[in-house]
């Protein structure tokens, strides 16, 4: 079993309690969204700090798994969006940002981003004092293309380490791709009969920053809200559908799943279905329109009769 | 009453209920998570997890249809569900912090209006108890006054013994029934010791402190601190065995539909929403200040209970870390 | 001239999805030259392939319907300049997420029929309906529609026939 | 609870016989929500709109469905209809039961069975629809003709004796387009000039037409009745106010040896010139690239010698802005080169006729201004290559046209009269010249047509050899013809003097960019669409915008001239009030749910989303929110379709109403 390195995460910690403080001092930013240390042993949790004083309570750690992006977004009103606002980003995170500037949503120069070079964080229910290792790291974090994140105001200093482990989507959309949709269909009826309508993946999406989503309306109902089976198909198929060609990956909605649904697999198999398409892929850039929102003459349509 | 009986008897009775048609509802691995659920035979039964969920749906379903329509021409078609149909249930190694919920559930639901749903639910429903062994970090049922081995809500109770078998304790009539009719598969109880129970490692929680604190701190900035985070997804709602709020839905088309009860979350936005547009709580933090407000207080100022019962599940499952045991510590150690 | 009818033990039940401008006029066409095709379609006018929601194909499904015809203008023929353009890749994309979810290709057709092409109208509603009546129903839907998590689930038999009587 | 009538009709025995109106008209009473239900034989006609508007007030009813033909057919009708009877037009629904369902089926209890469906479907809509009002939207009353060819001058002229303002604008130092360069036109060979250039001069001179030559439409914003279209005046290098066209410098000009595209290069022209003699304006304009000024800074002659002092080098491109209510296209267009294939044409060249290298191998236009009295060669017919008169003359028709291998499957339209009218004017100058004409078929339709065609064989002596041309080749100083007469089933070869293709009439090279500023349609040719080929030949599917002359496909002049009133019309049609009443098919935002990311805005074909602040009474921003210009969507619900909360909806086609009509499968 691989473990990997993350004593760096001490001195990132003192390196972002350092800037914090500075740039809260000096006026740059009104807050910083940041991770702070919760009550159990290795456990964190998202914070806002508008105070010097509380740049102290800043950290970062194998337990720093929140995308803060969510915090930036009108879905969260939460925050006060004035001024210019400090976040503490890892590279998943950066990517999602960069997806909402696309979408209006966000303006770089509102924001001062803080990125982390980033070896991984744990993955979903896993005990928070557990060492990092192939086994508890995010599967996310195995096929992560920026542990380096760049464009940022500041990064602290410090090298990812990222051994060459397995990938594990790319793996598990091949065997169900190899499977008979028959088979498909009852592989995602039992995850999908597991659902409870908490919406937890909707909460944390950086990209479901709609403030009345569809699946909450009832005039018309386009979404059954029960959660029986048939309505938590029609949501997580709408879901998958609406963050095609803008999900960044950060696969914040498989981790928080109280009820272990694999979504991210949805939305990995919709990023490599448009990459193959439309060569579309999130990234670091800002673009204005997404693959979906764009066409070119020439688009494949050999699915059309 | 006390008896033993053995694992392989205890296997043996699960089987023979199922052979008997009831439903028989116990932890179970569902495509990758332990849930209660009923069994089709007593091998799917998985004793060393908490389920994710409480075991409350038994009586409390995630959603049940109240009264189906049905339009034919210009007349609507009424058809009310006979609660007096639900099936007979035997809800199986439930653990305490869960069933310590049932008592709780039973009192909102036996209030000034009963709920017709919910008590024949629960009428119908035997509950069999099972102590805790091991605990994580996120356990905290000892710290509100609840143990590892309470037999609060149980019909029976079972405790694992150090040798194999479970020593079997009835709580009630129907605890009794149920080990009268099988009577031929226990046997006296021997002097095997029980094992070890689950030591959660937290502080008792003086929960009038906490009450106090709550009764004359409804506006603190406080609460900003504590739930900003909060992303207002109903996971902790969803997953608590006491939370009991629900929304009544109408679904279906211009021919036919149904009325139907489902779960609610007091963190969801549209919870309080208005018909107006209108939101009172306009924000994560008085949803969350509500969740805390009536676990700890609304609930005893009515029942004279907490409407917690430490199993920790909202804890391990907050996608933004929200640690009800700290919170409700940290108000404890408030003057 | 026309050939003795045969009767089928199951009828599938085929939506379309239409814009007006082509395929609907198409569509008319194909009536205004008598030509004959299986009666299981039901169309449903859109201004454009540009507004069908993918939320209509799956909605369609969840309401019973064994097979789904999304059918617009011609690349290039678009009353509005564009929408076929835009429906082109949203459908390319949301085939590929039924498909993953193991909904079967076969049962969701898309196609361009221009207002001149009565005859290929004719032709796609005609493969459709047959190719899913040899598929038989769509029984995943419908199954998924009637099923019910376990606590709320009325699975005595008294209670389901009762039920099931209305 | 709603109270909808249906209506079922027979249309006579059309629907009737394969649908049991009856057994779907007592379905539909049972159909919740319907207060009442009938058929009857023919709906559309008088008594039946009366059947229905008696039903209305009898039943109170708040919506109809005619269960009849398609709406493509009689939705109109029935609108009006209820609109008569005061229920609101857009209350009305139409079931298609006939051609989607009595023509195409036989079996009468399917086709019943399907009838009762789609009425039902056609019931659970109409109860979601709204109540809407037509948009009204102020028309500026001045028109913009793009193209100074015949088509815009006659449209041009139109709208501007209906007494509304126009703006004309041509890409040309003159106007008169194609017309100005013809000899004489078929059928009645007359002057082409002497018809066109009185009709130039009026343009010029007209009180309401506002004259823009030497120049192109740059950009184009705004809707129907609302367009801002910015107008870039090339830099004429002459002041027009100044210039009293006595022609002096272009006398004077030392630079003579241009050719002159006018004359399809077998004339020269100075570097400051007029195209031709009667150019309207009558204003020289500086070729740049070809004055000495330019390239070197040196002579400047012209400016010495202009009297007004009206020649300005220093002049630059303008643009300015006029605020326009419709658009007249009459780009015209311009012919097939036989050359090696066209740059970024899908078209290939003809080697078979020595790819345009062989000097007396000419096209059609090329014989006009060499017919054309004021032509370079004052109307004598000459060979390009030495000057000398050509005997043998041969006619090939259909190059490139209708030639599908080539590239273009369309018909020319107009090369089987010019090329009878060719055989003509040259019989007329060289007496004893022998045509000879190479045709697949003449396709002669039109008033006094035929007669023309056989005119040119059975008076002035054409030869018409059915059948193809295979090659081209040089020999000595004569052009071999080798090529097939079908009729006798023979190989033939003629030694010619001259050749004269009858090339494809093509759009405009770059006729698709006008387009995209346009926002308008065009096809694989990049011909203009019009909105209905039948129905609506002269507008585009882009409200406000109208076509005419042969930007929309191959005409003669009478179809041109017929157009371009045809579009004028229109135009003054759209300007006889003051405001526009539109269909309300248009999408609404719903600001309460907008987010703003401008998905919309992103995927609307019109650009009709715009970003809207909403600001508090003291002005503070509370959200920005995308908003629908009701003038400029066309309502194709893209953006419904897009939005990822549904935020934005299109009326007629709610997501209410399709719901409604899926769920009542």
């Amino acid at each position: 079993m691989t473990m990997i390195d993350t004593t760096s995460y001490t001195l990132i910690s003192e390196a972002i309690k350092t800037e914090a403080k500075r740039i809260l001092t000096d006026g740059t930013v009104t807050a910083v969204v940041g991770y702070a240390a919760a009550r159990r042993k290795g456990s964190v949790q998202p914070i806002v700090i508008t105070t010097p004083e509380d740049a102290d309570k800043l950290l970062f750690s194998k337990g720093a798994v929140n995308n803060l992006a969510v915090y930036l977004t009108k879905a969260k009103k939460e925050i006060p969006k004035t001024g210019r606002i400090g976040i503490v980003v890892k590279g998943c995170d950066l990517k999602a940002l960069v997806g909402l500037m696309g979408e209006s949503q966000l303006k770089r120069e509102n924001l001062y981003l803080i990125g982390i070079p980033c070896s991984g964080v744990l993955g979903s229910i896993i005990q928070p004092d557990t060492e990092l290792t192939e086994d508890t790291i995010a599967p996310k974090c195995l096929e992560c293309d920026v542990h380096m994140p760049t464009g940022c105001d500041f990064i602290p200093q410090g090298a990812p380490i990222t051994p060459e482990l397995e990938k594990k989507y790319a793996a598990e959309i091949a065997r169900l791709e190899a499977l008979t949709p028959a088979e498909r269909w009852s592989y995602w009826k039992e995850q999908f009969s597991k659902c409870i309508k908490c919406y937890a993946c909707r909460q944390v999406c950086p990209f479901c920053f709609c403030e009345q989503c569809l699946c909450d309306r009832n005039k018309p109902q386009m979404v059954e809200s029960t959660p029986r089976p048939a309505g938590n198909f029609a949501w997580h198929v709408i879901r998958a559908m609406h963050l095609a060609g803008r999900c960044a990956g950060c696969a914040e909605c498989e981790r928080v799943c109280p009820m272990d649904i694999p979504l991210n697999l949805l939305n990995r198999k919709m990023a490599k279905e448009l990459k193959e398409l439309y060569d579309h892929e999130a990234g670091l850039e800002i673009n204005e329109k997404g693959p979906l929102s764009m066409f070119n003459e020439k688009d494949d349509q050999s699915f059309i009769k | 009453m006390q008896k033993f009986i053995t694992e392989q008897n205890f296997n043996t009775l699960i089987d023979r209920l199922i052979g008997a048609g009831k439903r028989v509802v116990a932890p179970k691995l569902n495509a990758g998570t332990v849930l209660y659920e009923p069994l089709s035979g007593s091998g799917e039964m998985v004793l060393d997890q908490l389920p994710r969920r409480s075991g409350k749906e038994a009586f409390f379903p995630l959603c049940e249809d109240i009264v189906s329509y049905e339009k034919e021409g210009q007349k609507v078609k009424l058809t009310d569900i006979d609660p007096a149909l639900f099936p007979e249930t035997l809800l199986v190694a439930v653990r305490p912090c869960d069933t310590a919920a049932i008592p709780v559930l039973d009192a909102v639901f036996s209030w000034d209006y009963k709920d017709q749903f919910f008590l024949e639910r629960r009428n119908k429903t035997t509950i069999i108890g099972l102590a805790c062994t091991s605990s994580d970090d996120a356990c905290f049922c000892t710290a509100v006054g609840i143990s590892p081995d309470d037999r609060r809500g149980s019909d029976l109770f079972m405790t694992q013994l150090e040798g194999g078998g479970y020593l079997c304790e009835t709580h009630s009539e129907k605890g009794e029934a149920l080990l009268t009719a099988h009577a031929e598969l226990f046997t006296e109880p021997n002097s095997q010791k029980a094992k070890p129970l689950a030591k959660p490692e937290v502080e008792k929680v003086d929960l009038q402190k906490v009450k106090a604190w709550l009764d004359n701190n409804f506006e603190d900035p406080a609460w900003d601190s504590i739930a900003t985070r909060c992303v207002g997804c109903g996971a902790c709602a969803f997953v608590c065995p006491a939370c009991h709020c629900f929304d009544i839905v109408d679904e279906g088309t211009e021919k036919s539909g149904k009325r139907r009860k489902n779960w609610d979350a007091c963190g969801f936005w549209k919870f309080t929403h208005h018909a107006s547009g209108h939101n009172p709580r306009d924000g994560q933090p008085k949803r969350y200040r509500n969740r805390i407000m009536h676990k700890f207080k609304y609930y005893d100022d009515k029942f004279g209970q907490t409407l917690c019962t430490g199993c920790g599940r909202c804890i391990r499952l907050c996608p933004v870390g929200i640690d009800i045991a700290e919170i409700v510590g940290d108000i404890s150690r408030k003057n | 001239m026309h050939p003795e009818k045969q009767k089928h033990d199951f009828e599938p039940k085929i939506i379309a999805f239409v814009c007006t401008w082509c395929t609907y006029a198409g569509a008319d066409l194909a009536g205004t030259s008598r030509m004959q095709y299986p009666s299981n379609v039901r169309v449903l006018k859109f201004p454009c392939t540009g507004r069908i929601d993918p939320v209509f194909i799956l909605k369609a499904f969840q309401q019973g319907a064994d097979g789904v015809l999304v059918s617009g203008c011609h690349p290039g023929d678009c009353h509005y300049i564009a929408g076929n353009f835009h429906a082109r890749r949203r459908f390319a994309t949301f085939r590929k997420l039924l498909e993953f979810v193991g909904v079967d290709l076969q049962r969701l057709q898309f196609s361009w029929v221009s207002a001149a092409e009565g005859g290929k109208w004719v032709e796609m509603v005609t493969d459709l309906t047959e190719r899913v009546r040899g598929m038989g129903p769509m029984v995943e839907f419908k199954e998924l529609a009637m099923e019910e998590q376990w606590s709320g689930a009325i699975n005595t038999e008294e209670l389901k026939e009762a039920y099931e009587a209305i | 609870m709603s109270r909808i009538g249906v209506f079922v009709c027979h249309c006579g025995e059309n629907i009737s016989r394969t649908v049991d109106v009856e057994r779907v008209a007592r379905a539909a009473e049972k159909i919740s929500g319907v207060a009442y239900a009938c058929d009857y034989k023919y709906m559309c006609s008088d008594p039946g709109q009366n059947l229905l508007k008696k039903a209305v007030s009898e039943h109170n009813l708040d919506g109809i469905v005619v269960a009849a033909c398609s709406p493509r057919m009689h939705e109109k009708t029935f609108r009006k209809a209820a609109d008569a009877a005061g229920l609101n037009p857009y209350l009305v629904e139409m079931a298609n039961i006939r051609e989607h369902c009595s023509w195409v089926h036989e079996d009468k209890e399917e086709a019943t069975a399907k009838a009762t469906e789609i009425v039902t479907m056609l019931v659970e809509r109409v109860k979601m629809n709204r109540k809407l009002q037509p948009i009204t939207v102020p028309v500026t009353k001045r028109a913009l003709i793009i193209g100074g060819g015949i088509a815009g001058i006659q449209a041009a002229l139109d709208i501007a004796d209906c007494g509304h303002q126009v703006v004309l604008v041509e890409r040309d130092p003159s106007i008169g387009g194609h017309m100005a360069q013809l000899s004489e036109t078929f059928p009645t060979l007359d002057c082409s000039q002497c018809i066109m250039t009185p009709k130039m001069v009026d343009a010029a001179n007209h009180p309401n037409i506002t004259l823009h030559t030497y120049s192109e439409v740059e950009n184009v914003e705004g809707y129907i009745g609302n367009f801002q279209v910015t107008i870039r005046k090339k830099a004429r290098s002459v002041d027009m106010d100044k210039c009293t066209g006595c022609g002096v410098c272009m006398a004077k000009c030392p630079q003579k040896k241009i050719p002159n595209a006018f004359d399809k290069n077998l004339g020269m022209r100075s570097a400051i010139y007029v195209p031709f003699p009667q150019a309207v304006p009558n204003t020289p304009v500086i070729d740049r690239e070809n004055c000495t000024w330019f390239k070197s800074g040196k002579c400047g002659v012209c400016q010495k010698v202009c009297g007004p002092g009206a020649v300005d080098f220093t002049q630059e491109d303008q643009l300015i802005v006029e605020s326009i209510g419709a658009i007249v296209v009459a780009t015209g267009f311009e012919l097939y080169s036989i050359n090696e294939k066209p740059k970024g044409s899908a078209i290939k060249g003809y080697g078979e006729f020595g790819h345009g290298k062989i000097p007396d191998v000419i096209d059609g236009m090329t014989f006009e201004r060499l017919a054309s009295a004021s032509g370079p060669t004052g109307g004598k017919i000459v060979r390009p290559s030495d000057g000398k008169e050509p005997k043998q003359i041969v006619f090939v028709q259909c190059v490139g046209s209708r030639a599908r291998e080539k590239g273009i499957s369309y018909c020319s339209k107009i090369c089987c009269m010019y090329t009878a009218k060719h055989t003509m004017l040259y019989h007329h100058k060289v007496h004893d010249g022998q045509a000879y004409v190479f045709f697949m078929d003449a396709r002669t339709p039109g008033k006094g047509y035929d007669e023309f065609w056989r005119r040119s064989i059975e008076e002035e002596q054409a030869v018409y050899i059915r059948g193809a041309v295979s090659r081209l080749y040089e020999k000595g100083d004569k052009i071999v013809v080798m090529g097939s007469d079908i009729s006798l089933g023979i190989q033939v070869e003629i030694e010619a003097d001259m050749v004269v293709l009858a090339t494809a009439v093509q759009p405009r090279t770059g006729a698709e960019l006008l387009a995209q500023k346009l926002g308008i349609s065009y096809d694989g040719y990049n011909f203009y669409s019009e909105a209905h080929a039948k129905l609506r030949p002269v507008e585009c599917a882009t409200a406000g915008v109208y076509l005419a002359g042969a930007c929309q496909g191959p005409k003669d002049i009478p179809d041109t001239v017929s157009q371009a009133s045809a579009a004028a019309a229109k135009v003054m049609t759209l300007f006889s009030k003051d405001k526009l009443e539109r269909e309300p098919i248009v999408a609404k935002v719903r600001e309460a749910g907008c987010v703003a990311c401008f998905y919309c805005k992103k995927v609307c074909p019109y650009g009709a989303v715009e970003e809207k602040e909403i600001r508090d009474r003291q002005g503070n921003l509370i959200k920005v929110v995308a908003y629908v210009n009701p003038g400029v969507c066309g309502g194709c619900g893209t953006c419904q379709a897009t939005c990822p909360s549904k935020s934005v909806e299109l009326d007629g086609y709610t997501d209410e109403q399709i719901i409604a009509q899926i769920e009542a499968l």
